[in-house]
């Protein structure tokens, strides 16, 4: 053990925040430049001394990190405390998380640069990436809910943080929402946890799970449930809130209002990655539930698929990634399921790059087209932005899980393993994820084409203005073409240094990786499969290098599939560009749904929202104001002034009326003294 | 025998005045009803050797407390002929009322007997004083309300006074309190701050 | 034939219910009532006085001296309140007096 | 006899004096009063302060007591002691008063003396009612402390003040005049006045019920619990910011305070027997009280509702030990509920506190609380709405401030006691963020709102001080609740030991 690396795992947490909070609480003191710098230095740091964490952890065969920092609370025998533990898994996390935040980092200062929130941009980006530095390196629920919550509270800070904006706001109380729905599952399966183990130590959790498995719970009366499920299944109902699975997925697309750069950082790499990383962790647990893991792999696979064919649809480039996101977050879920934990982090770490590549140049075609979103107003960019086409291709192969690229070894092992797992649903979710892969390639090079090539959909107009807004819904036929004051033009060295930096693990890292992350049990003991769950272990017999691979990937149906899209995404949208639109009409409605998301929103607006203010108006006006104040209180006030009002009556103010009523009165008190 | 005679004219006579009391046309003779039915009072109470009672009663209510009934009466002028109205009309309730109180008062009376054995009264030695005895209790046991009672007597003598003491309206009188109170400087002269009487009314702020 | 205790109760009684027949019969007039209630208070006087000699215990005398003092108080704060009370109203009509009317 | 220094006494006496002097100051030196009534608040702060430096936390035992005859016909004494319970609540109390008097210092003109005086005088009675370990003593400040808080609604109010103060004061009062009954019932049974006697002392069963039905009474109209919880968002939307704080921040925890000191271990059978009833009463806090808060248009109201289902939190965390203890046999799971409701308490008085204080930033400035009239506000209001959304995540239950703790534990600890309290006090993760984001939504985001809106000055040097003071307690103790949670500990583990000890 090397005495110093509790420090170190100190420092790579806190330098970000030491950064953020500079840069945030002296926000008024500081100049512009200094901000950035001050932030980067931090996120340097921490990527810096991640690399050598891992390096340690790879080369030195460091063993895990279990360290307390300081004692939360204790409440009579259950201690809540802060501390770290570092194992491979959250290695490797905290290395792509600093690395992709750093990236961000930089290219912040060319995306941003007239931006008057400037200096509070870089004050979040490194406040989320300590918050996701603490998530990832936590060892225990407490401080896991931290930085759960705190990623939450950056993502919707950054969501709405051009503030002027309703759309934008609005989609981040809607992110903020939506993830606490999640929470809510996420908090009582921490409860459950803590209530049968007693602890909220990882450790001892961990420990305690063998004892969990044969216990069974009554939520109704009369039926019986295995904890090990509940708790698994509330659990990864939080990672679907962060993670974006259906039917919580909805926040993810509006996300996008936010600055593209969170968009790479936040709602691509990271953050949204937090629930798979989370299931990865918890793989003692899900573990012990075959049904807890049929359900993430089902609830994966319609995300995978579903969310997929709603991006084939989409006007606004970043939507499209958005909802690429949502389809590759399904497949990490559905590796999740079929007990290929490893898989799952494999493809979170390649998509992490290449979806932070792809946000980061979309955002540098963004930047070009003088922010204009829609990619009907683009076309044509190929000639004027070499750098980020490039970048974009690879980042788009990857996607699409082209052979050789980063994103193809994650996601062919995941359909593999798909493929081999007995698991209840297994079959449903084999041909989503791959019929998956078809759609992801339709919709990645429509985008590419739209966006790169065939003739260019806006005018260049020197000194002319561009004055229309983001018509997302504007129909298909009669869109005006994009005004533009100057030519496209390669974006600055700030942006595109990050998307080479960010290409080039596009490009290799499943190369590199792929034998000692997957089948060289890089995660050891931080990742816990059942050894009836043998689904990595029968692709580890059958793997023979990553060359073999991409050679046997010819054989497989993916390759052709994706080609398949490729081929129908050039047809429609290079080839014969008015076809899109007849299909559109032909199949009117199922072009609706897409367009509408299958209605998520819609239903979500009418019975989530509209019946919580529906149900909080009928409890305020009847429940409050007509039941308790109208008849509880003022009723009981009323019947007292009507009493009053009956017995002042009797107070004639005739002088002879009270005599009589006394002298009555004592007539009668005589008669009873007499009767009793 | 001659006790029992006295107690029955005595009773005629009270029962007789108080029926006139409640009866007569004039207030004043009403007034002067109730000053004999006190008299009569005073009497039986001497015949149940109260004497000093009997005595007070005449000498303060009959002297005191009645004059002041016939002072007010007279010095009022009522309208005796409205007071008598609606005298007939309540007159059965009024007495309805008064025969169950009677009858109500007879049944406990005669049935129950109060449930209290009465021997007969002690016969006096002749050197007996009525008054020596009550002053004995009086100012012994009963010290304390006999306190209070002299309280509410000053009580009723100051709010009387305060009730009927009026100041006319109109009347010059002197005020020593405030005459030595005053002070220049309070009240007496004010300085007033006026502009030197050059501009005219037109031009005023 | 002797007089006992009875025969002044009755008196007592029935000078009482005169008293509280009075209080009915001239409902209009303040200072009859006044009247009426001191007959009721000798009633009641008469019988402490009764009692006291019947019982041979001199405490009921004492409670008509007080019963005395404080009727004497009454009498005088009524006739205050009602020579007032013409001053301000010029009557003492009982049925003009409604202004406690609730 | 107390040999050491009455530290309670001073709490107790020191405001009221400071407050007629104060009142005396208004008439002879008017300009004066600001910095007496602060040279007051913080004094009395700083006698405060020893109590927690000087606590000792090994002992659930009353500590600085400080006991006298008071009036000895009915053995009444002037009893004083804390113990971890109420000192930290004390604490509360003092700090919220120097914020009161400095959020008052330019705000208010009318009567500005008679203001700081209220506040002044009702810390030490609120202070005393923290202290007081004499029944009939506690029953007295309880009340007279009524006082203050309806002249502050009454004369500092809104337009409908008149309407909320009597409210208020008729709920209130309708309620503890039950207490007074239990108590004197007590007092008959044990010949004493003395709290700690009454914690003692064997009751049956029945007497219990209607000692805690009585108690009850007295203290959820004050927490306040559904169904008696109307008059608190009339009260909040007449008062003024300080009266609000006030209100929110310690007034309610009395109710609170009350269960702990008397329902449960004067009555710890019938809180057995009568624990589905408030924790029911809780969960529809919680609930229902969320819904309400939801739709709102009014942001003081939004505030108060917000208030009521938090403490929901409070009384959730402290009838769920019973839930427990009959499911496991054991106190070991208890005392989280317990603290968590008791850490929800001193969180929410400074949440609560700072989110009314923002409300009242906001008011002096358009002088309105609807909602409607702002949006924006960030644009011209930076600074502030740091803090508003600072406080605003505080009151969502953000980890990492105050906010959380509480909910955590007791979402925590009520899965031990049943699946399905649990899930309705989670509800609250939800509702909690709907109406307060949706209020920070309305209100500071967005483009400027309107005119009035542009003409908006961001916060004063004052303002950010006293908002900058409660925040930093409301990070302190979401970073690191440990201190807190040790001073209460001892306390807590005697109080659900006698709880859970059968009295028949």
């Amino acid at each position: 053990m090397n005495p110093a690396m509790p420090t170190i795992f100190l420092i790579i947490v806190l330098a970000p925040l030491a950064a953020a909070v500079i840069a945030g609480i002296f926000m008024r003191f500081i100049p512009r430049h200094f901000s950035h710098w001050v932030t980067i230095l931090g996120v340097a740091v921490s990527f810096v001394l991640s690399v050598y964490v891992l390096w340690q952890m790879l080369y030195n065969s460091m063993g895990n990190f279990n360290v307390t920092v300081y004692n939360w609370g204790v409440v009579g025998n259950v201690q809540f405390q802060v501390g770290f533990l570092v194992d491979r898994l959250t290695a490797l996390m905290i290395t792509v998380v600093s690395f992709v935040s750093l990236m961000v980092h930089i290219y912040t200062i060319g995306y941003m640069a007239d931006d008057p929130g400037y200096k509070r941009f870089f004050s979040y980006i490194a406040l989320f990436t300590f918050a996701m530095l603490m998530l990832v390196m936590a060892n225990n629920f407490l401080q896991l809910f931290f930085g759960w919550e705190a990623v939450g509270l950056v993502s919707y800070l950054l969501i709405g943080f051009w503030y002027t904006r309703p759309t934008a706001i609005y989609a981040g109380l809607k992110a903020f929402l939506v993830n606490r729905v999640g929470d809510f599952g996420f908090l009582l399966g921490i409860a459950l946890v803590l209530t049968y183990s007693g602890s909220v130590n990882y450790a001892a959790v961990f420990a305690y799970a063998p004892q969990l498995a044969g216990q069974h719970m009554q939520l109704f009366p009369g039926l019986a449930w295995s904890v090990p499920t509940v708790i698994c299944i509330l659990l990864f109902v939080g990672a679907m809130g962060k993670s974006a699975q259906v039917p919580l997925h909805v926040w993810l697309p509006d996300s996008m209002e936010g600055p593209t750069p969170i968009s790479a950082l936040i709602h691509a790499a990271t953050m949204v990655t937090a629930g798979i990383f989370m299931v990865a962790r918890m793989s003692p647990l899900f573990e012990l539930s075959d049904t807890a893991l049929s359900v993430v792999m089902i609830v994966g696979a319609i995300t995978a698929f579903f969310m997929g064919l709603v991006g084939i649809v989409q006007n606004d480039i970043k939507r499209v990634i958005a909802y690429s996101t949502l389809s590759q977050l399904g497949y990490m879920a559905v590796a999740l399921g079929a007990s290929a934990y490893a898989a799952g982090i494999f493809h979170l770490m390649t998509h992490a790059f290449f979806k932070a590549l792809l946000f980061l140049a979309a955002g540098s075609v963004i930047i070009a087209m003088h922010h204009e979103q829609d990619m009907r107003r683009m076309g044509g960019l190929r000639k004027y932005m070499p750098i980020t086409y490039i970048t974009f291709l690879i980042g788009s192969l990857a996607l699409i899980a082209f052979p050789g690229f980063a994103g193809f070894f994650s996601k062919d092992t995941i359909i593999a393993a798909v493929h081999d797992s007995q698991r209840a649903g297994a079959s449903f979710a084999y041909w989503c994820v791959l019929l998956g892969v078809f759609v992801t390639a339709l919709y990645t090079f429509r985008m590419f084409f739209m966006t790169f090539h065939g003739k260019e959909r806006f005018v260049v107009e020197p000194g002319g203005k561009h004055d229309h807004g983001h018509e997302d819904h504007a129909s298909e036929e009669h869109l005006a073409p994009g005004h533009l004051a100057h030519p496209p033009k390669e974006s600055p060295w700030v942006v595109t240094v990050p998307l080479i930096l960010l290409a080039i693990p596009s490009l290799f890292i499943g190369w590199l990786t792929i034998q000692p992350v997957l089948y060289g049990g890089f995660f050891g003991s931080s990742i816990y499969v059942a050894p009836n769950h043998h689904v990595m272990q029968r692709l580890t017999d059958e793997f023979h290098g990553a060359a073999n691979m991409v050679r046997e990937s010819v054989t497989s149906p993916a390759l052709y599939l994706a080609l398949a899209g490729v081929l129908v995404a050039w047809f429609f949208y290079l080839y014969a560009p008015q076809l899109p639109a007849l299909l559109a009409q032909k199949l009117n409605a199922f072009y609706q749904l897409l367009i509408h998301k299958f209605y998520f929103d819609e239903i979500y607006a009418f019975f989530i929202a509209g019946g919580t203010r529906g149900l909080g108006n009928a409890l305020w006006k009847g429940g409050d104001g007509v039941v308790i104040d109208g008849v509880l209180v003022n009723g009981s006030a009323r019947a007292v002034g009507w009493l009053s009002g009956v017995l002042r009556r009797g107070q004639s103010g005739y002088l002879y009326h009270y005599a009589f009523a006394m002298i009555v009165g004592l007539c009668l008190l005589l008669g009873w003294l007499l009767l009793r | 025998m001659v006790q029992a005679v006295i107690f029955i004219v005595l009773a005629a006579i009270l029962i007789g005045s108080a029926l006139g009391v409640i009866s007569a046309r004039n207030p004043v003779h009403s007034a002067l009803f109730l000053v004999l039915a006190f008299v009569t009072s005073a009497g039986l109470w001497i015949l149940l050797e109260a004497e000093f009672l009997a005595l007070v009663l005449v000498l303060v209510y009959v002297g005191a407390v009645m004059v002041l009934f016939l002072f007010v009466v007279m010095m009022l002028d009522i309208d005796t002929t409205t007071m008598r109205q609606g005298f007939v009309r309540y007159a059965p309730l009024g007495v309805v009322v008064a025969a169950v109180v009677v009858v109500e008062i007879g049944y406990v009376v005669w049935t129950r007997k109060l449930g209290v054995t009465f021997g007969t009264p002690v016969t006096h030695a002749a050197k007996y004083s009525n008054t020596r005895a009550l002053g004995d209790v009086i100012y012994t046991t009963y010290a304390y309300p006999f306190e209070l009672a002299a309280v509410i007597l000053l009580v009723g003598i100051v709010a009387a006074i305060a009730l009927t003491l009026r100041r006319r309206p109109g009347t010059r009188s002197q005020n020593p309190a405030k005459q030595v109170r005053v002070s220049a400087k309070h009240g007496r002269i004010r300085l007033v701050k006026m502009p030197s009487g050059r501009s005219r009314g037109g031009e005023a702020p | 034939m002797t007089i006992t205790l009875f025969d002044f109760l009755a008196l007592s009684g029935v000078l009482f219910a005169i008293g509280m027949a009075g209080v009915f019969l001239n409902r209009k007039n303040l200072i009859l009532l006044l009247m009426c209630i001191e007959l009721m208070l000798l009633a009641a006087n008469s019988n402490f006085i009764a009692f006291s000699r019947y019982l041979n215990d001199p405490a009921g005398q004492v409670f008509v001296f007080f019963i005395l003092t404080v009727a004497a108080a009454e009498a005088a704060i009524g006739l205050a309140i009602l020579v007032v009370l013409f001053r301000n109203r010029h009557s003492i009509n009982v049925e003009e007096l409604d202004s406690m009317k609730g | 006899m107390t040999t050491h220094f009455p530290i309670l006494s001073v709490l107790l006496w020191l405001p009221i004096a400071g407050g007629v002097i104060v009142l005396l100051a208004g008439r002879v030196a008017p300009r004066s009063v600001r910095w007496l009534a602060l040279f007051f608040s913080v004094l009395v702060f700083a006698v405060s302060v020893p109590l927690w430096t000087q606590f000792n936390t090994g002992t659930a035992a009353m500590q600085f007591v400080e006991n006298l005859p008071w009036i000895r016909t009915f053995h009444v004494h002037y009893h004083l002691g804390v113990d971890g319970i109420s000192m930290p609540l004390i604490l509360l109390t003092t700090f919220m008063t120097v914020l009161v008097v400095i959020a008052g210092w330019e705000v208010v003109h009318y009567k500005l003396a008679q203001y700081m005086a209220a506040f002044l005088i009702m810390e030490g009675l609120m202070n005393g009612v923290f202290s007081a370990l004499d029944g009939l003593l506690f029953y007295v400040l309880w009340e007279a402390m009524l006082i203050p808080m309806f002249l502050i609604i009454g004369i500092w109010g809104g337009p409908r003040r008149v309407y909320a103060s009597i409210k208020f004061f008729l709920y209130t009062f309708l309620g503890s005049v039950f207490m007074l009954v239990a108590i004197i019932y007590m007092y008959v049974k044990s010949g004493s006045y003395d709290i700690l006697t009454f914690q003692q002392m064997p009751l049956g069963m029945t007497a219990q019920a209607l000692i805690f039905l009585a108690f009850l009474a007295a203290f959820a109209v004050k927490v306040p619990m559904w169904p008696v919880h109307t008059w608190l968002p009339d009260a909040h939307v007449e008062a003024p910011t300080g009266g609000s704080v006030i209100l929110a921040a310690i007034l309610l925890k009395m109710g609170a305070y009350g269960f702990l000191r008397f329902s449960l271990p004067i009555a710890p059978d019938a809180s057995h027997a009568l624990m589905w009833l408030v924790i029911a009463l809780s969960l529809i806090a919680i609930i229902y009280i969320g819904f309400v808060a939801v739709v709102q248009t009014d942001m003081k109201k939004l505030v108060a509702y917000s208030s009521i289902a938090h403490m929901g939190f409070v009384t959730l965390g402290f009838f769920i030990l019973f839930v427990i203890f009959e499911k496991t046999a054991s106190t070991s799971g208890t005392v989280m509920g317990v603290e968590g409701g008791l850490v929800q308490m001193i969180s929410h008085g400074f949440v609560s506190g700072a989110l009314f204080l923002c409300v009242g930033v906001l008011y002096d400035r358009l002088h309105t609380r609807e909602i409607n009239a702002y949006g924006g506000v960030i644009n011209m209001m930076p600074a502030f709405a740091f803090f508003m959304v600072l406080f605003a995540m505080a009151n969502v239950g953000l980890p990492g401030t105050s906010g959380f703790v509480g909910e955590w534990m007791v979402i925590l600890t009520s899965m031990k006691a049943n699946f399905w309290i649990a899930f309705g006090a989670a509800f609250t993760l939800f509702l909690g963020a709907a109406y307060t984001l949706w209020l920070v939504k309305r209100v500071l985001y967005g483009p400027v709102g309107n005119d009035h809106v542009a003409t908006m000055q961001d916060i004063s040097k004052r303002e950010f001080i006293v908002l900058g003071l409660c925040a930093i307690p409301v990070v302190v103790i979401g970073i690191w609740p440990a201190p807190l949670l040790n001073v209460m500990h001892a306390s807590v583990v005697n109080l659900v030991h006698q709880a859970v000890q059968s009295k028949l």
